[in-house]
């Protein structure tokens, strides 16, 4: 495996272009990574896509580029808990498409699999019907769901060994791991980077050819 | 008698738990249902973001900042628990293997449909993780007031709120009465102490079905 | 969790029925569960159908079962290193669905994970799509795959706790946890058993909600 | 000249490696192909039995009986490996993580197409993981030997054999050739040093493109 750059975060948000597309690992703040977000609030790159279960607060993880009216549209599951999505929402700044979260995350995990797309049965009878793709597979009605890919994705891990390779911290774990295969490139703030043998071939979650760059983490 | 505190959901559910099982509890009351497990009833409690065992709230000062449950709350580990990613995290949501989860609405209806993710125009907080616990649990229960403050029954003919999940719920526990979802409609399983079936049936908007025995919880 | 029952690998075998579906993770018998096979060998049930990875050997893994004639059908993507089920095949006393590995263990992940089938391009173009159902996406033709369910999955992991957690060794981690997702009884045999707690839970890979039995691996 | 062993195979795909290649080798000829990696080069190996970073034979006595490549054969860990289930495995391979795979053929055809999986009523091996293979990863590579013992090309208009994978094949690299596919179809890029323009287009039922400059390889 290659040597890993590293690289800090001011350069490595400076990659992003307006309009790309940004999966953001994060539940609640909770393995977000705060180092990258800063950095790209800081760029005020702007009419981004973002791919989030939820988009935190608005002053803290995710909502931060929300608020910072970085944002034109966003797949995620939650707003709830951030009033500057919901007002953006409301006054048609920010577009969302609500997808459940299982369903969100396995989309994803197509797009980084090769899948073309999943059948699942979660939301058949809701609302969520409207203008989705229902499939019938043995008398059962299911959504076809297709691949979600996206940029960029900003990981947030504990560990990482110089070939990239990715162990987390406990729930901040989340979307991570499946998040690191669905961006064409891949950015991982960490708190320490190792040397390669360092971790435990069978502790690793995230094998390193997922990722692109490293950031060490300053709190 | 005066209405009790909503902590007799909780305490009414937990009495369904059997021992071993796997539950995901919602945010709210839900999650208050692991206060009140009956002893001798041992439980694995998961939560979508991403653990298997979760255990009591820490003491003041032990937070751990990566631990948290689906409502953002600080939580401790049991031993024995597992970390997942939340593509495994829904495998078992969606893949039943949840034994119950326990969840929070704004109504349920006869059908054993239920609405609690969106009231359009007012307040749009998205899903979450709703949708496929409805999905994917062994026996879906809700937990919500009987009524609303005004007065008016939750449990309805029909829903009018956008449908979180259609025909998933299998119980509809409320701080008047212990309701299960048939194939022939809503059956009055209990009722609280509290209150009076009279009280009850007025309460409902949806029919219930009520037979010859009739329950009581506290 | 439950403390997980533990048995010893003929109470485990006596479970499976005439005709029942098993899960045999095994990669050309690495990460097999050696007491299990040779268990069910002496029970002698028939009419399985078996759903694995390769055939393993004549006389090794999950050979000896079909070489013991108790194999009536297999779901495979391999049985190059077992001439047992190359004659069984020839001779139409054994019938065999032959599924690119990929696409095998998807189609199990989409039973254990209640999705109600994938889309892979995998083989698109080639005779496997006989009697198969494509699906056209976005102007690309993909398999629709459904789930494959089993009746019991015999797993075969390193350590586990008493709530039934496991870890794998090296390469026999394999298809195990995926397949233990996917059957009614999942049965692990396991070097050893230790207290719940003694497994670090950042390092657990299948969690013990998936295991209904442990059996203790003899030598 | 007199052809030389296969190596020379494994020794001409060896070369197309760039530092920082993340590759899976087939079973046989294939895995030759990691004993000729240039100097400075740097490549990751992955296998679909569920490893990211092989590393050479183990001396004997040292073999670890969980420790096999996709062939079977005891393999070491390197520094900074990783093991993986299949799920994550073909998700690999499938989803593109892969920069080359080199695989054992048949037949190949002019069109990009590979069989190597089955012989109808001789040898009904399966396909394994090899169609996933083709589909997933960013070169796919045959690698096989030119001619049948019989002398038949193996190098065809259109494979007779059941296909692994249509139009999948970036590269065809045979004792005697060197072959691109392209859309416009096979254009051989070199011929091996002890051989000739003239055997190799008479070795090649396909037909081939042959462009003004042709390398050579030994």
């Amino acid at each position: 495996m290659p040597i890993q750059e590293i690289i800090d975060a001011k350069t490595a948000a400076g990659l992003v272009r307006r309009g790309d597309r940004i999966m953001l690992p994060s539940f609640l703040t909770v393995g977000s990574a705060p180092n990258l977000i800063d950095a790209l609030v800081e760029t005020g790159t702007g009419d981004l896509h973002i791919i989030c279960i939820a988009t935190d607060f608005a002053d803290r993880g995710i909502g931060k580029l929300v608020t910072n009216k970085q944002v034109r549209s966003t797949q995620t599951s939650h707003i709830g808990t951030n009033p500057s999505t919901q007002e953006q929402y409301t006054s048609g700044d920010l577009e969302i498409e609500f997808i459940p979260q299982g369903t969100l995350i396995e989309r994803i995990r197509a797009a980084g699999s090769g899948l073309g797309g999943i059948l699942t049965p979660v939301g058949i009878g809701t609302d969520i019907e409207k203008g989705k793709e229902i499939q019938e597979v043995d008398g059962e009605r299911y959504f076809l769901e297709k691949p979600i890919f996206a940029d960029f994705t900003f990981i947030r891990a504990h560990k990482a060994d110089k070939f990239g390779n990715l162990i987390y911290s406990k729930t901040a774990r989340n979307a991570n791991p499946v998040m690191a295969m669905a961006a064409k490139i891949t950015i991982a703030e960490v708190d320490e980077i190792v040397e390669p043998g360092e971790l435990d071939p069978e502790h690793i979650i995230t094998p390193g050819i997922f990722v692109n760059y490293l950031v060490l983490h300053k709190e | 008698m005066t209405a009790p505190d909503s902590t007799i959901i909780a305490r009414r559910i937990a009495r369904e738990l059997k021992d071993g099982n796997v539950v995901n509890l919602g945010i709210g009351m839900p999650t208050l249902v692991s206060n009140f497990v009956p002893e001798n009833v041992h439980i694995t409690i998961q939560a979508e973001n991403g653990i298997v065992g979760i255990g009591p709230i820490p003491e003041e000062g032990k937070e751990h900042r990566d631990l948290i449950n689906a409502g953002g709350g600080f939580i401790t580990e049991t031993p024995g628990c597992v970390y997942t990613d939340t593509a495994l995290s829904f495998a078992i949501i969606r893949g039943g293997h949840l034994d119950m989860t326990v969840l929070g609405a704004l109504q349920v209806d006869r059908e054993g449909s239920i609405a609690n993710w969106i009231i359009p125009g007012k307040f749009v907080p998205g899903m979450g993780g709703a949708m496929d616990l409805c999905a994917g649990a062994g026996k879906v229960v809700a937990a919500l007031k009987h009524v609303d403050k005004k007065g008016n029954s939750k449990i309805l003919k029909k829903c009018t709120l956008p449908l979180t999940a259609y025909r998933k719920l299998n119980l509809i526990v409320t701080d008047m009465a212990f309701i299960e979802v048939t194939d022939e409609g809503l059956v009055l399983r209990e009722i609280a102490e509290w209150t009076t079936l009279e009280e009850v049936v007025k309460c409902t908007e949806a029919n219930l079905i009520i037979p010859d025995t009739i329950g009581s919880f506290s």
